[in-house]
């Protein structure tokens, strides 16, 4: 899947970068291995990890749609820098959800 | 202010009053894009968040809600998007290198692609709106719903917290209708589902207006589109659309419970 | 500070000479300014709407305060009073405080401030300013035509059942200002990023730079969520989805994490930027580096980051978990040391400075006095068990303002009059400038400070009818809001006036460091003949205090009358060395 | 001329809430004046033109940076610990002998049953001196606040859930009830007051009744069980378990697993959905065949009134005491119908190891 590419430019810095054919071909055939992967694992109760493993997948998707159908690979630091701060953020938006586990906590003995 | 540079493998461009050099302009370009990107994925985010939160909170009025929806017709949509991605990034390559005649055909068949998502979702909505599972005072719910306890809770139970094991429970008939709060609650599932799929969606019909229009100047050869600059960036947000759905799909579709 | 040559546009001390072709002479045309590109003709076009809208929300808050003046009001319906402060408070948050500093000074400066030619996306920068109007016609239109009785913060189940008033179409106008500031923050990001002059490091840049980078990311992180929060309140209210409502199971709990999990950061959105501002207008009227410029730069991006993992401190009495409570609360006391660290060397700054009254100094250092006191009475409503009392309190309506009006709008006012003759090419009379900054600083005080009290003794806010026994309050209340209206209607008139009267700015009246100063004033369309090479630090006032000690004022070139006969004096000790950026370290 | 400084200070919590507030008033008044002499003293003494010395003008040092960061966070951190102590005995745990009120919130007034006595008023609340109080609250319709600044207490009042809070009265006197959530035209005028009031005068007010029509001599675990009968309740969750339900009989307080694999306590928010929305949390181990009562006003529906006297009543059937040696002893002195502090501690580690 990872291929060395044939087609690049030294000089224009990342930018014009062409990624080779086989390499999409061959990334747009792991995705879809991976969707059949997801769809045969949801179908497989594994309790509290279905969910895990799902996120998995689509975490390994999205890293390889990111990196190379949208050619963050050859692009620029700052590229990366934003292209992983949006992900990177929407954990904070997460920690919500430490409210709700946290909510059935019961309360602490302090009753005077 | 403009000036045309050649470069040797890609397609000329132009540069912009404001910027100095081609590579800063195309740089800028991209950094742009992605950062409007962040802000959809925030923007997203806080409907997964409030589709975790509530899944912890409803875990089984989720569950058997998400049995209601069409998990091939999702199969299908899924690798619709997949295709689109791959083609979407082929029309960016060539385009890249010039030969338009590809780009027009791989941008071709991305909106096809698209349109054909659209169907898919036109035939999905239908059957939700057709069973009344559109929120709203005309939502209804008529699956059954299996109330056969589980022997495995049944010894849990007892060790936990009730004292005495329960007798006879396996003799009654998993007959039940659920009431209208029950209802409720997997109407907030179809909330969250159809704002999701729908907002989603939409910013499919936005993708396909781009592409469409990108389509139309490359056929007729527009000065704007001399450069690979606005496929490029169409294709960015083509691809986010399609990560949304590689995250929607299993999370609504798949998976009911945490 | 740079290669480039000084552009002489009215030359000597506010000569009587028309300048030479600027921005905004280039062309006359409506069409040539509603279709601009030009960052600073929409800074322009900006800085007029948001001052329309500030005086809509400034008449809100006049009818507030007149209806508070008697415990049981009868000038007023109960409604009437309700749409008051929910239009007082959604034009002021979301069509003044969040874009009055980014859009305007922001817009204008910023591009001028790193040496480029205009923003990365001019064109983007237009949408966003027809967004911001679109919304804001959108807004006043409701609120004109029937009124929103929600509050700004919009509450759940309130805002999607209960509520009915024009909910919808406010809410679509505020979702479309949201992404007039979105486009505006993409736009500053990319250009700080990309478009940095040559030899303009990062730790080159003038810290309102600093500022607005911070500021753009928060917009950017943060404005979408609370734009798809608010759009699921409209989808509630016109298809009947369910996803907050109680009555279906939702939670109004999560409607709040949501909301303020972009306006807790926007209360940054709006005082980051003003600080920015602050750290400009004290370097050069001290002449002095700013003291600890990198920690200066860095507390911008702490509290842009960290002002992300508070927003639960807005919550504490509602039945969020206990425990989240306690983290959220140990995050807000940490934020406030950046706070801390700014305001101590902002005042470090002036010691042993050569410094200058000028009216821009004067509003600055009100706003240090008045965001010292917001931020500590800030650690009130941080501390637990304090905020169960004081939450949802005049407390909380004195603090926020302290913060918001006190800071971001005396910080406002300071860049204003800092930057105006850049912007217009005008000056503005000094006397009259200096008197509205000690109004508007004793009418704040006078309208906020008894906030405080009567928030301890328990008047909660969006209070129509009140027990009488808070009413001696109350008034001083109101009356300090005259006064405050008159400071901030002086500025309003002789601004107008300098327009046409005003003397003809020189290029730096101030002697101020930084590229914005090395251009004419008003800056030409392209801003740069060439493109400037930046060979110092920001703040680089070495030369210039050590020619005032020495008594030479030839830098500045400010018109006779800001020139008193006493700067002419020599100071007799010279320093012994100006710091260079070595031994700083 | 009226220009009260602070409200009354009337409950357990005002005096440690005021000795923050003072404190921290104290150093905010320090830093500001620190900040203002700072910034006055150097613009005027610096001021242009001025013949002082301006030797070695510095432009940052990493000590006082240190300085004016540590020292802030420091008082910061203190106060953090210091007033996270009274916020979570606010919203923590009552005291064995409080005595329950509950407290419904709806557009614009509040009402109030005493669980003991079955008494209730509306926008009014009669206290005894002394005796703690656990209020539990719900709101009918939109999010109110219940707050009382005599008390230094406040709690948002939620639709579809219950939020608590405990206090005991310390001060005899007549306070300011506010809303403190903003809920809609009327949000000004959804006040009334609280009343502590001495031991014989609260025994006589009790003895009378209370004071308005709204009083009842029913407590409201009376009515609770007259509804348990009436809603037919009784036929499934009677003194014994049967094949259709558990019984009620000391399921209070005690840890069930859900259909679905959860762990829950039964306190009052469990209860409160059982009984409108038994699917959500199915008991592992009896068949979902209950179908609920949704709240409302109507046939089948029950009232947030009702489901409270209902609660009531199953918490009056006492708890599952199924804790250590050392807590069982400390239940035996305590009353019947609260949860065991030492039992919820156990679960609190356990969550917090979790």
């Amino acid at each position: 899947m990872e291929e060395p590419n044939h087609n690049n430019h030294e000089a224009a810095g990342g930018h014009h970068h062409v990624t080779s054919i086989g390499t999409y071909a061959a990334t747009y055939v792991a995705l879809l291995v991976l969707l059949v992967l997801t769809f045969a694992v949801s179908r497989v109760d594994l309790g509290a990890f279905n969910i895990v493993v799902a996120l998995g997948i689509s975490a390994v998707k999205t890293a390889l749609v990111v990196l190379i159908f949208m050619g963050v690979r050859h692009n620029s630091r700052l590229t990366w820098f934003w292209a992983s701060i949006g992900f990177v953020w929407l954990i904070l938006l997460f920690l919500t959800l430490g409210d709700y586990v946290t909510r059935q906590w019961v309360h602490l003995p302090l009753g005077w | 202010m403009s000036l045309e540079l050649q470069h040797p493998a890609v397609a000329p461009q132009r540069l912009s009053h404001q910027f100095e050099q081609i590579d800063q302009q195309n740089d800028s370009y991209i950094v742009g894009m992605w950062t409007f990107l962040v802000t959809e994925i925030m923007f997203f985010g806080a409907l997964f968040v409030a589709l975790t939160v509530y899944r912890s909170v409803y875990p089984d009025a989720f569950e058997q809600a998400h049995n209601a929806l069409n998990v091939w017709l999702g199969l299908t949509n899924t690798f619709i998007l997949l295709t689109s991605s791959f083609t979407a990034a082929m029309a960016v390559r060539s385009k890249m290198l010039g030969q338009r005649a590809l780009t027009l055909v791989f941008l071709g068949f991305t909106i096809l692609c698209a349109f054909g998502f659209l169907g898919v979702k036109y035939v999905e909505y239908s059957a939700e709106f057709r069973e009344h599972h559109f929120p709203g005072p005309n939502f209804q719910w008529s699956q059954t719903v299996s109330s056969a306890p589980a022997q495995g809770d049944l010894a849990a139970n007892s060790q936990v917290a009730l004292g005495a094991p329960k007798v006879g429970v396996n003799e009654f008939p998993a007959s039940y209708q659920p009431q209208q709060l029950e209802l409720h609650k997997r109407e907030l599932f179809f909330s969250l589902y159809f704002v999701m799929t729908g907002l989603h969606a939409f910013h499919v019909i936005i993708g396909i207006c781009t592409l469409s229009t990108l389509w139309l100047l490359i056929y007729f050869k527009h000065p704007v589109v001399d450069d690979y600059m606005p496929v490029e960036l169409a294709g960015l947000y083509w691809h986010f659309v399609d990560i949304v759905w590689i995250f929607l799909y299993p999370l609504v579709y798949l998976i009911g419970k945490q | 500070m740079s290669s480039i040559p000084l552009n002489p546009g009215a030359i000597g001390t506010g000569g009587r000479t028309r300048a030479r072709e600027n921005y905004l002479n280039i062309k006359h045309t409506v069409s040539s300014w509603l279709l601009t590109a030009d960052h600073k003709r929409i800074a322009v076009l900006y800085m007029i709407s948001i001052s329309v809208m500030f005086l809509f929300g400034g008449v809100a808050a006049a009818g507030i305060r007149i209806a508070l003046v008697r415990p049981h009001d009868t000038f007023f319906s109960s409604e009437t009073y309700n749409k008051l402060f929910s239009a007082h408070g959604i034009i002021m948050v979301f069509f003044f405080l969040v874009p009055s500093i980014p859009a305007t000074l922001g817009n204008f400066l910023l591009p001028i401030m790193i040496g480029a030619r205009d923003l990365a996306f001019p064109r983007l920068n237009l949408l966003s300013w027809y967004l911001y109007m679109f919304g804001a016609v959108l807004v006043m239109g409701a609120i004109m035509f029937g009124g929103i009785d929600t509050g700004w913060t919009f509450y759940e189940p309130y805002s999607s059942v209960y509520s009915n008033t024009n909910v919808v179409a406010v809410i679509v106008g505020v979702f479309i200002a949201g992404f007039s500031s979105i486009a505006t923050g993409i736009n500053f990001l990319v250009t700080v990023h990309k478009m940095r002059a040559p030899g303009l490091t990062w730790f080159r840049l003038p810290l309102f730079v600093w500022a607005m980078y911070a500021t753009s990311i928060i917009i950017v992180l943060g404005t979408p969520v609370v734009a798809i929060t608010l759009l699921m309140v409209v989808l509630e209210r016109v298809f009947g989805v369910c996803v907050f409502n109680p009555a279906c199971g939702g939670d109004p709990i999560l409607f709040e994490h949501l909301f303020w999990f972009y306006s807790h950061p926007a209360v940054y959105i709006m005082i980051l930027p003003s600080m920015g501002i602050i750290s400009e207008v004290i370097a050069c009227f001290a002449r002095k580096r700013i003291f600890g410029y990198e920690f200066v730069a860095f507390s911008s991006m702490a509290i842009a980051l960290l002002g992300f993992l508070v927003w639960g401190h807005h919550m504490f009495v509602t039945g969020e978990s206990m425990y989240s409570g306690m983290v959220f609360s140990l995050i807000t006391f940490l934020i406030a040391v950046p706070s801390a660290i700014k305001v101590f060397n902002w005042s470090a700054t002036l010691y042993k400075g050569n410094v200058w009254l000028t009216s821009p100094l004067i509003f600055a250092i009100g706003f240090i006095l008045l965001f010292t006191i917001g931020g500590l009475t800030g650690l009130f409503l941080a501390s637990l068990a304090v905020d169960v009392h004081l939450n949802m309190t005049y407390f909380v309506v004195a603090h926020f303002h302290y913060v918001m009006v006190g800071g971001a709008i005396f910080g406002y006012m300071a860049g204003l009059h800092f930057w105006w003759p850049k912007i217009t090419g005008r000056m503005y009379p000094e006397g009259w400038a200096m008197l509205s900054a000690f109004i508007m600083f004793i009418g704040f005080n006078l309208t906020f400070f008894p906030q405080f009290i009567l928030g301890f003794d328990g008047m909660p806010r969006r209070y129509h009818f009140y027990p009488p026994e808070f009413q001696m309050w109350n008034i001083l209340s109101s009356a300090g809001s005259s006064v405050l209206a008159v400071g901030m209607v002086i500025p309003g008139i002789y601004f107008l006036w300098s327009l046409k009267y005003g003397a003809f700015a020189p290029n730096n009246p101030w002697g101020a460091k930084g590229l914005e100063w090395t251009i004419q004033s008003p800056p030409p369309s392209h801003n740069f003949d060439t493109v400037p090479i930046v060979t110092e630090d920001a703040y680089a006032y070495e030369a210039i205090y050590a020619a005032e000690l020495a008594g030479d004022y030839s830098h500045v070139e400010a018109p006779i009358p800001y020139l008193s006969t006493t700067d002419k004096q020599v100071s007799v000790e010279s320093p012994a060395s100006p710091n260079s950026s070595e031994e700083r370290k | 001329m009226n220009f009260p400084i602070m409200p009354q200070t009337a409950s357990n919590y005002a005096v440690s809430i005021d000795d923050i507030y003072f404190t921290l008033v104290t150093l905010t008044v320090i830093f500001t004046g620190i900040v203002t002499l700072m910034l006055l003293v150097f613009s005027v003494r610096y001021r242009r033109g001025s013949r002082v010395s301006r030797k070695n003008p510095s432009t940052g040092n990493l000590y006082m940076e240190l300085t004016w960061s540590i020292i802030p966070m420091l008082l910061g951190l203190w106060i953090y610990g210091w007033s996270a102590i009274p916020y979570s005995r606010i919203y923590g745990d009552p005291p064995a002998n409080a005595s329950e009120i509950f407290l419904i919130g709806k557009r614009w007034m509040w009402h109030f049953q005493h669980a003991n006595s079955g008494i209730r008023e509306n926008n009014e609340l009669h206290l005894e001196v002394g005796k703690p109080v656990k209020v539990t609250m719900i709101s009918q319709d939109v999010i109110h606040g219940f707050y009382v600044p005599a008390l230094r207490l406040k709690r948002d009042c939620l639709p579809g859930r219950y939020n608590t809070v405990w206090f005991r009265p310390n001060k005899v006197g007549k306070y300011y009830l506010f809303c403190s959530e903003y809920c809609g035209t009327n949000h000004s005028e959804m006040t009334g007051y609280v009343y502590v009031m001495s031991p014989q005068d609260y025994a006589q007010w009790k003895a009378n009744g209370g004071s308005e029509h709204l009083a009842k001599t029913e407590t409201t675990v009376e009515i609770g069980h007259d509804l348990f009968e009436k809603y037919g309740c009784v036929q499934c969750h009677g003194d014994q378990d049967n094949v259709h339900g558990p019984t009620m009989n000391g399921i209070y307080g005690s840890t069930v697993r859900l259909a679905n694999g959860q762990t829950l306590t039964v306190d009052d928010n469990f209860l409160r959905t059982a009984i409108i929305n038994p699917q959500a949390q199915r008991i592992a181990g009896w068949p979902g065949v209950m179908s609920g009562f949704p709240v409302g006003s109507g046939d089948g529906q029950i009232s947030e009134e009702n489901l409270l006297d209902l609660i009531s009543y199953i918490k009056s059937l006492g708890n599952v005491q199924q804790v250590d040696t050392a807590a069982a002893q400390k239940v035996t002195a305590k009353s019947a119908t609260v949860r065991t502090s030492s039992h919820n501690a156990s679960q609190a580690t356990k969550g917090q190891s979790r």
